[in-house]
């Protein structure tokens, strides 16, 4: 039992947050905007080169080889820096499943930088960034297609996040059955745990930079000749969004320790893990705002780019309804003992 | 206590159902804070509901208004949000500068500025804070310094709603350069379009430009343009200018119609909607009854002679909360598709981030907090 | 459309509050628990005297043909005053089901204070004050019966609220049946709905009452070299509470207008009386123990009588979860128009 | 990061498990704060666990423990309360003072105190509180007078935890009599039999006697009994003893148990709860999970030689907040019943009325989140 990080996984998330200040600051974000578009692949180029988009796959395929574990600081920097790039679904969710599926040599081009894939699930009904892409994985009711984007029919759809490029997929000439029947259900069924984690991990983040923002504001804006983090309702604001987002921290990270789809405790620990993450990034983003003041409606204050980012995770990958059913459902039906609190479920249980 | 419409209510409510059943647009107008056109086609939906007098159904006839109590202003409010008519963008005119020219104004300003706003000929924008003034919007420092019968502004104001498009503004001035915080203010309102006047749009969390800064750089306004006595514009401006000032700021009714489509959306869902979901839903729309209750109730009370005092404090903390609350149930529903700007999510969506607007704006809801612990509960300052 | 309380109902509500503050001080509570009791004969005839008990009865049978938005202030009172004797039951469920199930001889008794009578429904299945009454009503699922407290069978329950006596009930020898089949069944209807509406005014009292003690408390309780009152964070508790009181009390007075039992819209405002007032005095007693700090936690503060009432208040009559299920009922079938904020169903609707 | 146990810890689980299922007394025992009588019952347990060396896994052999780490403390944790053992009437003396004595005290004082502490031969009552000082702990008047080898203890103590029937308690004294504030106090511990010691029960909301007032009228201690240096009692008692005093008041394990009560209860009661109810039920279960996991992190890191600050504040506000909405949620469960004081609703009553104090004792909350803002968030104090 040892709930610390590795020397390994710190450097590593360090080096990846130092790579996100250099290459992803807010003034990196506002430029792509103001190109209109939401893709760099400048930067994407330079994630590829650390070789994360493969950072939770085997070496044998290529990957990093990294735990979910390791992973999760990761995905909360990306989610702090408010990454445009779907690198941490690619990573967590996309490219396990195309592993899974067989589809090797797809993986290559990918880690190689020379094709990025989107995907479509239920959970996650719009494909994201799939104008880049090179094809679209579609998560179905009951098989796993891979759909080159050639051919595909994209439907582009407006998010509230303006860096979120949303389209839907319809799969044309070329596309491939990658899986079908139970194997492809239980496949669906990981790629959403996975997408819970995912959401989860950035949503950390996201908090995280939000309670940043708001304190280095409060100590610095006057009103009634104080800063206005002198004032004890300012402090409770961003106390209690501090303590929603160290308590579910751990959480986050206890569900990236698990298989997904390992069971019905993995699966109730990942819904969690979703929801702590959710309610933390949300009521950090709602207090950031509500300590800006009247900038925290303006644009160009990165507030409210945090909530729009919040907001679309804590609704796709499961959404709050959808993951307190997975919990009670396993909580109330296993009423869990006192060795139940790191479940050791096998990873085809 | 009688808790029921009269027949003549009734009446009044049926005349006004069939009014906006003939004239509200067909479609949503754009959004007047996007665009010139959207703001001037709100200016026309002003000049139309003016003609069909139910600008401010409460103004006495000389101003363009009714003469109406505020049982039937009540009234007026669920038939005409029902009806899904535009927002108003002169609001800063009719409900919030207007009530206070109708107590303050003299003769000659109250003929020269109430008709034109009544008929949405000149649109106000509000111009209440400044960069170093925010929740303390004593702390102006912007001059109206007296020149003979004129006052030359300077200064800069921010956060002025509506004032990218709008006609006039008004604001506070320090009238004596040697004075502090509330003393020696004058309200004065100033055309947008002088010379001297900078506007520059502040872009919105919702991409849109519904604020602006205003930058003024000796700009002349006849003296004719204070509003009250030189120095006693904090005064003016802070004493509650009964019901309008008040409690008109949001309409219930607003809140009530926004409910009725958020019930809608769930009931369409059916069965299929989580009960947790369901939950928040009804709970909002409780919320909105309770805070329409609330309002109706106050409306009475002032009819029969009472006062508004920091009730009003206590009523804004329960709408701006409520309304995030209402808005965030509809994003529960739209479930994996919530983050959609389009279509019937594009409005839950703004109306979500505008709500979060709700416990900053008219005064934070900390500093709400604040005046209901000590003017209502007579907690010691501190 | 008259949303103010008129003069005599003022003066009533004041003058009940005048008898309750020399009859039912703190002082006197505290005095009737040193006894081992919860019933103070003399006071309940005080109460009689004003005829109190045929508060909303029709002046036909003796009573004060009080409308329901004039007792509910008078509720108010009584539970802002602790009032152990079951007062705002008997007036508001008790005694209007006795004189629609025809049994007028025995509401005469009650109103000359020769008898009093308890009530056992299936939203409050344990009768309040059982041991002094002379009967017991039982609302069953499918009849309605009266129990002469002689032959009736008492098993006493421990409330938390010391002054309230339960027993369970069961019949004996010489019970008669006032109603059954649909008759009943809209009787038991329309007690639910009063005892909600009772329980709703009586929680709008205790409330205030809980606010009232913390705001006198904070105001002379020092810490730190200043009043408490004076921190930010315990206005803003108390200022929460306020809100919460006084939005509840337009929504209590409301459904107090309205026919208990009329229709699905009727129904739903009482459930939404009785939701809002408990949840604005549980808020309100636990912000009291808040600022009370460990004084809040001893027994010779009231807070905690506030609180305990309060909790019974809430469980009985109707649940959150009853209460919203019928709010959401209504609100969901009937989508309520711009004209329906006042419903206006007949009685018999 | 290996988050499974390893199988010595599984090892030790078991063995815990098998010693409770043992030992454990079949029917609960009456209540410590309500009678001597139960107060010797679980000065018996006390004993009981002594001699099982299960007293405080964690202190060294010498005092009686195992000397084990913090996670096999957790497991311990999980299996006593999963065993329904009964609450520790001694964790005034082991989680609170018995750590501030292994760090400050001589060796003379360890072993005076620690092994009667652990064989619950002397049990402990706190005494921080003064009428005057709450929140406010600094606010201390009680006086310590040197004389020769003794000190001269006076002053009035208040809320003081298990007073009405322990030995001994431990509190701050002002030790310099032209000292304020936080400023020339010292540690004192004094028996609660001797000649000039008066305790006053206080009747609790549950109608106990968990506290008391302790008047204390020139009541003679040895110098001995000071813990630290003259005028250090504040900063002893401040400074963080590490994990016991940050982390241990309030073991996780106690809400998993409680949980798992909640979660059974709801299950019982099957299909027919209302989903909000059993939305409240899992969420207060989640929430008791993510605690423990905080715990076992922090535990983790200070294994590998962090420390803990500010970080006890934030559990300290999270669990104290879970505790009463777990509570609220058994209520909840019982509907028209939950305020029945008897059989299983009376545990849940209790322990909402209990966890209720929770945002109270061991800093108010609103002193949790002032830490939190200012230590670990960096807002200026103000």
């Amino acid at each position: 039992m040892d709930f610390t990080l590795s020397e390994e996984a710190r450097a590593m998330a360090t080096a990846v947050a130092d790579l996100l200040a250099d290459h992803c600051p807010s003034k990196a974000l506002r430029a792509l905007l103001a190109r209109g578009e939401s893709f760099d692949a400048g930067r994407w180029a330079r994630l590829v080169a650390m070789g994360l988009p493969g950072a939770l796959l085997p070496e044998a395929v290529g990957g990093l080889g990294l735990a979910g574990t390791a992973f999760a600081p990761i995905a909360e920097a990306c989610g702090a820096a408010l990454l445009p790039e779907p690198l941490v679904e690619t990573a967590w969710v996309t490219l396990p499943l195309l592993v899974e599926a067989g589809a090797g040599e797809f993986v290559a081009r990918v880690l190689a930088g020379e094709a990025t894939v989107a995907i479509v699930h239920p959970l996650a009904p719009l494909a994201l960034a799939a104008r880049q892409a090179a094809a679209i994985v579609l998560v179905e009711e009951d098989r796993i297609l891979l759909a080159p984007a050639a051919t595909a029919r994209l439907t582009p759809r407006r998010s509230i996040d303006p860096f979120r490029d949303l389209a839907l997929v319809a799969a044309g000439a070329g596309t491939a059955t990658l899986a079908a029947g139970a194997a492809a259900r239980a496949m669906a069924g990981r790629a959403a745990a996975r997408g819970a984690l995912a959401a989860a991990a950035q949503m950390l983040g996201l908090g995280r930079r939000a309670l940043d923002l708001a304190v280095a504001f409060a100590r610095t804006r006057e009103q009634f000749g104080r800063p206005i983090g002198s004032y004890q309702a300012v402090k409770h604001h961003l106390a209690s969004a501090a303590v929603a987002i160290e308590l579910a921290r751990p959480v986050v990270h206890a569900a990236a320790a698990l298989a997904p789809g390992a069971g019905p405790a993995t699966a109730a620990r990942i819904a969690h893990a979703k929801l702590a993450a959710g309610r933390a990034a949300e009521g950090a983003a709602r207090a950031a705002i509500q300590v800006h003041g009247a900038m925290g409606h303006s644009w160009e204050v990165d507030v409210h780019l945090i909530l729009k980012r919040t907001l679309a995770l804590a609704t796709t990958w499961g959404t709050a309804a959808d993951l307190r059913a997975t919990a009670a459902a396993h909580l109330l039906a296993a009423l869990p003992g006192p060795a139940a609190l790191f479940p050791e479920e096998s990873a085809d249980g | 206590m009688r808790l029921s419409y009269s027949p003549e209510q009734r009446a009044f409510r049926a005349e006004v159902r069939a009014w906006m059943a003939a004239h509200v647009p067909a479609a949503p107008l754009p959004s007047f804070d996007a665009s010139r056109a959207g703001f001037e086609a709100h200016r026309a939906w002003e000049r139309t509901l003016s003609e069909g007098r139910w600008g401010m159904v409460t103004w006495p006839e000389a101003y363009g208004g009714r003469g109406l109590d505020l049982i039937r202003w009540l009234i007026f409010e669920e038939e005409y949000w029902a009806a899904g008519a535009p927002s108003r963008v002169n609001q800063n005119g009719i409900f919030l500068l207007g009530p206070t020219l109708m107590e303050h104004g003299s003769a000659a300003q109250k003929a020269r500025f109430l008709p034109a706003m009544a008929r949405g000929e000149e649109i106000w924008a509000q111009a209440w804070s400044e960069p170093q003034a925010g929740s303390d919007l004593a702390a102006v420092r912007a001059r109206a310094v007296r020149d003979g019968e004129d006052y030359r502004l300077s200064g800069h104001k921010i956060w002025s709603s509506r004032a990218v498009f709008a006609d006039w503004a008004f604001g506070l001035f320090r009238s004596d350069a040697t004075s502090e915080r509330h003393h020696g203010l004058s309200l004065v309102l100033f055309p947008l379009d002088l010379p001297g006047v900078t506007r520059r749009p502040i872009r919105q969390i919702d991409g849109e430009t519904g604020f602006a800064e205003i930058v003024l750089e000796d700009v002349r306004v006849p003296a004719f343009n204070r509003l009250g006595a030189e120095g006693e514009g904090w005064r003016i401006c802070m004493a509650t200018a009964g019901f309008e000032r008040g409690l008109m700021l949001r309409s219930p009714a607003r809140f009530q119609a926004a409910a009725r489509r958020l019930l809608a959306l769930c009931a369409r869902q059916g069965a299929g909607v989580a009960a947790a979901t369901r939950d928040a839903v009804v709970e909002a729309a409780m919320d909105a009854e309770a805070y329409a209750l609330a309002i109706y109730a106050a409306a009475s009370r002032l009819q029969a002679g009472g006062r508004i005092g920091a009730e009003a404090s206590l009523t804004k903390i329960f709408w701006s909360e409520m309304d995030i609350r209402l808005r965030r149930a509809a994003l529960d529903l739209l479930g994996p598709l919530a983050e959609l700007d389009e279509g019937e999510g594009a409005d839950w969506l703004d109306g979500w981030l505008f709500a979060l607007a709700g416990p900053v704006y008219a005064g934070t809801n900390e500093i709400q907090r604040n005046i209901v612990a000590e003017r209502m509960l007579g907690l010691p300052k501190g």
